[in-house]
């Protein structure tokens, strides 16, 4: 399987601030690729160096094996990566039929059809779609946000703490979509909900101290109570 | 304070105990460079000099003594007014003051020429109370004032049984001119039958003009100043179609350009370039031609060399002595010759009484605004306003 | 009070500034000097809103214009006597606590730029007032007025307005550092969290408000004393709009960037108009003002003493640990 | 009668011409929330270089779209170098936006000098038509129309395309609409020249509405603006549309049944509005 | 034991929409509840309806026998009912000391003291810190709060309810976001609040495990309206919170612990 994105001894300053110090990873396409690690530890940092929020000092960030380290946000964005933040960056005055529609690129059949699809999976957005964004319950914001990511044909996406404040079926259900999408869409996932984590994750990468200090396969992961406890502290 | 004795007292001694002084006389001049009045700064800047140079002949001396002068702009803020007339007062050391352009900056000044006991000769500010009710006698006024104007606006369309309305902008400078024009008006026999007042800002004055027609008055006497203004309002409400005359002051040049709508209206002006018949504003204009390639003097521009011509005048008769209060001695009741002809500072509140020019706007060919056309020079006794000091 | 470096310093420049008449006889600086210190005075008032408070005012006009009327009025109407001036301060406190009192509860409950957009109004309603009133204002030209003996020697007035300024930097600096003071700068920074922290927050916002507007009336009052001469500009945009630039340039939130950003308007200003009449280039020199702003915004974004605080801050903090000092809110003290 | 009419048509009309210099602000202040105070500066340009325009070519239409074009490329270059650093930071735009704006209204004055200049309105729409009592100034139906035609191309800008919602997402989180694919550096800069169009387009027709121009004209109808923007509520255009007419409307009839108060005409309005409607007439609340 | 905080048929409408609908429940002093439902029953909503955020359209909030329906957010707090928020709602530019500090002043009752140096108040500092060590945050005291990290932002949130000290304590999701080696040490935090015996807890949470652990009793929301309330157990053998808010994966988790 081909690699789709590569982080190669990646730094990052915010302002005089050196929060990532060396974070390497590859994300082979169709996997799903679990960022782990305390809070702190630079993940959240990972994924705005990514996305060119936060751009990477050092190293190099190749996506399809093209550097994008110094391409503006939107230009990455437009290659096919799509972003769920962790604060779920919703909109506050926009309806939720707007954020949704400030998101879309391409209005086609395509695109209206992953729209329901997506209105099946979080039928709350479908119930209040001209309420604006701000009004929503937090749960309800974080499926839009997610939404919002889900309605674009990406390649790529990053997604920050999706389970955070979500019901328990919920979860569920943003776990099943996930799967569902693995075999056009790569994705990379920060995730402290180690049961989800652990169930959708094809390999992960542990971050600490802004460096990348372990990886390997989930599976791995799941049975090495060693290394569960050294870096998650959890058995 | 301990500026005024150290001035003073030392001017005074030098003045009496050495006849033959040589030291420079030194004026200061305040004028708006920079601001809404800018304009009428400039004016009477140009005219200062050239009225320097007249009156001395060119030397720009009197009585052995040169004559210097410093420019400061007051950029028609009274804080910054205050800041430079003391900055000339105090390290300049000048004799005379000279300004300002607007009223409430020579108004924050006239303290400062009692306190510092110099002469401070007004040009071209209007406001009543520089003589009025806030007057010193330092204070002379070269430039005529709101209620000059008033008279002659009166006394250019009052007569008996004539009505006549009134439009002007909603502050001091139109609030006073209106009391002032009403007084002179009403004393003519005619009477005024509404008065009414505009913001002077406001982008639209058809209310106000719509009032004034309902009242069917046989005049309608605008005092205005300032760029925003209703001219082209009451040409379009068809108020002189309606057989309401307008009558109004004739401004400088680039506000008559405004008034085209307003051509044939009868009212009066300060100045324009060719109605006084003298010498002196014959120089003036060739001289001002001359110098600012082919620019004519303005409005403000023959104020600005009254002043100067006063201050030579009254060194004059001095022979170069700066004592303040020989010089108000010898000022009070002075005639002078200027560009409007003789002039005289009245002995009670200081003020030059002056010609004024009853005139009618008229098109020309070759000229691309309305030009003042006299009807009749008003005489200086004709226009002496009330004392109000 | 004098605990630290920050502290002696200011000492020794009240200090200078305190000796400076005695040893350096020049009028118009003094003039200058004390213009600078009666906007200082007004730009700190200024600070108080937009620095500790968070909110911007479009109205501030409103309380140096009762103060600049209310001693002229005083002067004018009775005797320009010690008594009578200090019966105008009184007034003056008076006057610019209720009214401040009153419009902050009609404007406070509404979010910026409403609330910027309404306290102007009623600045304007002041100003129309003020036009008005003839019998009282003489309209627009305004008038002249004479003051007591205390305030005539331009020495002791530089004192007395160098005096007005100490003492409202420090009172000040204690009301911004108090509790209270704190409370204020969590209100600017989370308005909704205050409160259900248990603060009131209305009331601390109108007590801010009569706070600044009060010490905006002080600073009309020896404006109006340095004139002796009052007109309606006092209830103008213009003079809300010198506050607001120059609290803004000396950094917004600290006290003695609107000192200093007094100073820098004040003098820039001398300066540039001292060089138009050396050079035609600087005929036109309000371009040059304005670039000064510009400039002043992008190479010192936070304000010269906000900017300068981050600067020093950065030098002795050059660590991976991301701890930050409070430069924004704890200002210098 | 005749006078109800009258006033109101007058009313009316200056309401459309106050919505003609404060359309501009509602895309910059009220949708892209930026204090620019030096909208009146903009405008002022617009109203030179048209004025200038049309007297040296004698076609008020080439003045117009003078005056456009001279607005539009002063707001990219503004944008470009004075406002795109201070994005969403009010204090700094109220600061560098006021310099701009000194620089600008002196500006004038080098290019064309400190004195007022003349602007006269074109034969075909000067004068004005009599029916009864009732006086239809010809200009004024022009201004009307044209303000008609402004509103209904600005909301269909912002109704039938993205640009509208676009920028209100980017002023409210600028990183994720860059994350969504949106160059919104573009847009904005985009919306602020349209803004400063506008701004020069209601700038030229002042002229002739009051037959002068001047370079104070700036700072004096930007307030104006402002409140227009505010009493509509922030970034409504219906509401800037109802605003200005109200101010028109409210000047003209002051002026003639309560002239006491005709100075404060706006200032009253405008603290009414907000003291009984806190987010303005068409503002949402919150 | 009697009732602390007790609603009676309380009512929220937004715009047509009804986000909490007629509940009437009742928590006894020193008691320990949970709130649990699917996201967007009504959980945030009634919270802000017991802390004044919000006014009910309907019904009554009363706390230790009193009404306070009408009373502010501000009287609330004072009167002992404190709260954290989901959505993490700090003051970004001030330190993270100062963020706590202030919290520790309102409790202090120092509210109008404008003279005084603020840091006289020494003992606010120190008392600020001790909170800010049991919730692991006291090496970042210095940081503008604005620059944590997510979960850390959480944490700081937890120590500026537990600053105000208040008698009851509403906490809306407290672990969301948190790392889960750090869960536990909040937990323990909590817990031992709870062992004090003198506070009343209310928690919002989607983290059963956590429920399960410390509540003594959980309600469940569902559309707004209540939909049971009981002790752990009963509620975990509801159907219809199995089906509709646990979900499959969960029912397996309940069943095995
Ligand atoms: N703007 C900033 N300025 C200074 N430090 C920052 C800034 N943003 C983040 N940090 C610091 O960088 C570190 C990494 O932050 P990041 O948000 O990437 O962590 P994280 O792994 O996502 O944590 P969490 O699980 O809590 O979300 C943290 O210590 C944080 O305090
Ligand atoms: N101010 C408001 N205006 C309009 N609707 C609101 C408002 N606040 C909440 N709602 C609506 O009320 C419902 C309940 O919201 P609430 O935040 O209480 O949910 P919740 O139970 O806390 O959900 P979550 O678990 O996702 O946090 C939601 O549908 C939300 O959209
Ligand atoms: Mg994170
Ligand atoms: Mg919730």
């Amino acid at each position: 399987m081909s690699t789709l994105l590569k982080l190669d001894q990646v730094e990052t300053f915010i302002g005089q601030y050196h929060i990532l110090q060396g974070i390497s990873f590859e994300v082979p396409k169709g996997e799903v690729t679990v960022l782990l690690g305390r809070n702190g530890a630079g993940k959240t940092t990972t994924l705005r160096t990514i996305m060119g929020l936060n751009p990477a000092a050092k190293g190099s960030v190749l996506f399809k094996g093209e550097e994008i380290k110094s391409l503006p946000t939107f230009t990455i964005a437009n290659k096919g990566i799509g972003y769920v933040p962790e604060d779920q960056g919703i909109f506050a005055g926009l309806t939720v039929e707007e954020n949704i529609k400030v998101a879309v690129k391409k209005e086609n059949e395509e695109t209206l059809q992953r729209l329901e699809w997506i209105l099946d999976l979080f039928p709350d957005l479908k119930k209040f779609w001209k309420k604006p964004g701000g009004l929503l319950s937090g749960g309800q914001k974080q499926m839009l946000s997610i939404a919002r990511a889900y309605v674009n044909d990406n390649e790529l996406l990053l997604i920050d703490e999706p389970s955070k404040g979500l019901a328990p079926i919920v979860v569920e259900k943003v776990m099943e979509s996930i799967q569902q999408m693995k075999d056009k869409t790569t994705i990379i996932l920060v995730e402290q909900n180690f049961m989800m984590a652990s169930t959708i994750g094809d390999s992960f990468y542990i971050i600490d101290d802004g460096r990348t200090v372990s990886n390997g396969s989930m599976n791995l992961l799941r049975e090495d109570e060693e290394m569960r406890r050294k870096y998650l502290g959890i058995a | 304070g301990s500026g005024t004795e150290k001035s003073g007292g030392t001017e005074g001694k030098e003045g009496n105990d050495e006849p033959k002084n040589t030291e420079p006389i030194k004026i200061g001049v305040l004028a708006s460079q920079t601001g809404g009045l800018e304009a009428y700064g400039k004016q009477t800047l140009r005219g200062f000099e050239l009225g320097l140079e007249y009156a001395t002949d060119g030397t720009n001396e009197v009585a052995g003594r040169k004559i210097e002068f410093i420019i400061e702009d007051t950029e028609t803020k009274p804080e910054v007014a205050v800041q430079k007339a003391t900055k000339l007062l105090e390290e300049d050391e000048v004799d005379f003051l000279v300004g300002s352009s607007s009223s409430g900056d020579t108004l924050a000044v006239l303290p400062l020429a009692e306190e510092y006991e110099k002469i401070m000769i007004v040009e071209p500010a209007v406001a009543d109370s520089i003589t009025g009710s806030e007057f010193n006698k330092y204070i002379f006024r070269t430039a005529r004032n709101s209620s000059q104007d008033a008279v002659a606006g009166a006394a250019a369309i009052a007569k008996d049984g004539v009505k006549i309305a009134t439009l002007a902008p909603d502050y001091s400078f139109g609030r006073d001119g209106v009391a002032a024009f009403k007084e002179a008006a009403e004393k003519l026999g005619a009477e005024v039958v509404h008065e009414e007042y505009a913001d002077p800002a406001a982008t639209d004055f058809t209310s106000n003009i719509q009032k004034i027609i309902d009242q069917k008055p046989d005049y309608l006497f605008v005092v205005w100043a300032g760029a925003n203004s209703p001219w082209n309002q009451i040409a379009d409400m068809k108020v002189q179609e309606k057989g309401i005359k307008i009558s109004t002051g004739a401004p400088d040049i680039a506000a008559l350009a405004t008034m085209e709508p307003l051509v044939g209206m009868e009212g009066f002006t300060v100045y324009y370039h060719d109605l006084p018949q003298n010498d002196i504003n014959k120089w003036l204009v060739d001289e001002h031609k001359k110098r600012f390639n082919g620019e004519l003097p303005d409005l403000f521009t023959p104020g600005g060399m009254t002043a100067a011509m006063a201050i030579v005048e009254a060194l004059k008769k001095t022979e170069g002595d700066t004592d303040s209060q020989k010089l108000i001695k010898t000022m009070e009741g002075m005639s002078f010759d200027t560009p409007k002809g003789q002039m005289t500072f009245r002995e009670e509140d200081h003020q030059a009484l002056q010609s004024l020019y009853a005139i009618k706007l008229e098109k020309k060919d070759g000229v691309d605004y309305p030009v003042p056309v006299l009807i009749r020079e008003l005489s200086p006794e004709e226009t002496a306003p009330p004392i109000r000091n | 009070m004098f605990s630290n470096r920050m502290n002696i310093l200011y000492l020794i420049v009240a200090g200078f500034l305190a000796v400076l008449p005695f040893v350096y006889d020049s009028r118009s600086m003094l003039i200058l000097l004390s213009q600078v210190f009666i906007f200082a005075v007004l730009a700190m008032s200024y600070d108080i809103l937009l620095g500790y408070t968070g909110i911007v005012s479009f109205g501030h006009a409103m309380f140096f214009g009762i103060g600049a009327y209310t001693v002229g009025v005083f002067m004018k109407r009775f005797e320009p006597e010690t008594s009578y001036f200090l019966l105008a301060v009184l007034v003056t406190i008076l006057l610019t606590a209720v009214v401040s009192y009153f419009v902050g509860l009609l404007t406070l409950r509404l979010k910026s730029h409403f609330y910027a957009m309404l306290t102007m109004a009623f600045a304007g309603l002041f100003l129309v007032l003020a036009e008005k009133w003839r019998t009282v204002t003489y309209g627009n030209d305004g008038f002249t007025f004479r003051v007591p003996d205390f305030l005539k020697d331009r020495t002791d007035f530089y004192l007395i307005c160098l005096g007005s300024m100490v003492i409202v930097f420090i009172l000040l600096k204690r009301f911004t550092n108090s509790p209270l003071g704190r409370v204020l700068q969590a209100i600017r920074e989370n308005e909704q969290r205050t409160e259900s922290l248990g603060y009131s927050v209305l009331h601390y916002k109108v007590i801010a408000s009569v706070v600044s507007g009060v010490i905006a009336g002080i600073a009309g009052i020896l404006y109006a004393v340095s004139l002796r001469f009052v007109n309606t500009s006092v209830f103008t945009m213009d003079i809300t709009l010198d506050a607001l630039l120059m609290t803004i340039i000396g950094g917004v939130g600290t006290l003695v960037g609107a000192i200093i950003g007094a100073g820098i308007i004040e003098f820039s200003h001398h300066w540039l108009t001292e060089l138009a009449k050396v050079h035609w280039i600087f005929e036109r020199w309000i371009i040059f003002f304005g670039i000064i702003y510009i400039l002043a915004v992008m190479f010192f974004p936070m304000g010269i003493v906000g900017s300068l605080q981050k600067l020093k801050f950065r030098k002795k903090k050059k660590t991976s640990i991301p701890v930050e000092s409070e430069a924004v809110s704890q200002g210098d003290s | 009668m005749d006078v109800l009419i009258n006033l109101s048509l007058n009313g009316l009309a200056t309401g459309m011409l106050i919505f003609l210099l404060a359309a501009g602000l509602t895309l910059i202040f009220g949708l892209m929330d930026v204090l620019n105070f030096a909208h009146g500066g903009l405008f002022a340009w617009g109203a030179y270089s048209g004025i200038w325009i049309y007297t040296s070519t004698g076609s008020f239409f080439i003045g117009i779209i003078g005056a456009i074009l001279t607005g539009m490329i002063l707001g990219i270059v503004t944008e470009r170098w004075i406002i795109k650093p201070v994005y969403g930071n009010h204090v700094q735009q109220i600061l560098i936006t006021l310099g701009l704006m000194l620089v600008l209204s002196e500006m004038l004055k080098v290019v064309w000098g400190p004195n007022q200049i003349s602007a006269v309105t074109p034969d075909y729409l000067s004068g004005s038509w009599e029916f009864g009592g009732i006086i239809i100034i010809k200009y004024r139906v022009f201004i009307i129309a044209v303000g008609f035609a402004v509103f209904l191309a600005v909301q269909y800008l912002l109704k039938k395309t993205k640009i509208g919602l676009v920028v209100r997402a980017g002023v409210m989180n600028k990183e994720m609409v860059q994350s969504l694919g949106v160059n919104i550096q573009r847009v904005f800069m985009f919306v602020f020249m349209i803004g400063a169009g506008m701004a020069a387009l209601g700038g030229m027709l002042l002229g002739p509405y009051s037959g002068v121009i001047y370079a104070d004209m700036g700072m004096e109808f930007a307030i104006l603006a402002f409140i227009v923007v505010v009493i509509g509520g922030m970034g409504s255009f219906t509401g800037s549309v109802m605003a200005a007419i109200l101010v028109g409307l409210s000047g003209s009839f002051m002026a003639y049944y309560v002239p006491d108060l005709a100075l404060a005409a706006n200032m009253l309005l405008m603290a009414v509005v907000l003291i009984f409607r806190p987010q303005g007439l068409f503002g949402t609340k919150g | 034991m009697t009732a602390i905080i007790e609603t009676k048929d309380l009512s929220i409408t937004f715009g047509g929409h009804t986000a909490v609908d007629s509940v009437s429940i009742s928590v006894p002093h020193n008691h320990f509840k949970s709130i649990i439902g699917p996201n967007g029953a009504g959980k945030t909503t009634f919270f802000n309806l017991l802390s004044g955020q919000l006014m009910p359209t309907n019904g009554q909030v009363m706390y230790k026998g009193s009404e306070i329906t009408k009373l502010s957010p501000t009287k609330r707090t004072r009167a002992g009912i404190g709260r954290s928020f989901q959505i993490t709602n700090v003051f970004p530019n001030l330190t993270v000391m100062e963020n706590v500090r202030l919290a520790v002043q309102s409790h202090e009752g120092v509210r109008f003291q404008m003279l005084r140096h603020f840091r006289s108040f020494n003992k606010f500092e120190e008392k600020a810190e001790e909170w800010l060590k049991l919730v692991l945050l006291d090496d970042k005291k210095d940081a503008l709060a604005r620059n944590l990290a997510h979960g850390e932002k959480r944490k700081l949130e937890i120590a500026m309810l537990l600053a105000l000290n208040t008698e009851v304590l509403l906490l809306d999701e407290p672990t969301a976001g948190m790392s889960l080696e750090e869960v536990p040490a909040i937990l323990e935090v909590i817990r031992k609040i709870k062992q004090r015996g003198d506070r009343t807890i209310i928690l919002i949470e989607h983290k059963m495990d956590m429920i399960m652990d410390l509540s003594d009793s959980i309600m469940v929301l569902f559309n707004g309206a209540l939909l049971a309330d009981g002790t752990p157990k009963d509620i975990m053998k509801n159907e219809m919170v199995q089906s509709a808010y646990l979900g499959g994966l969960h029912s397996e988790h309940a069943a095995e612990a």
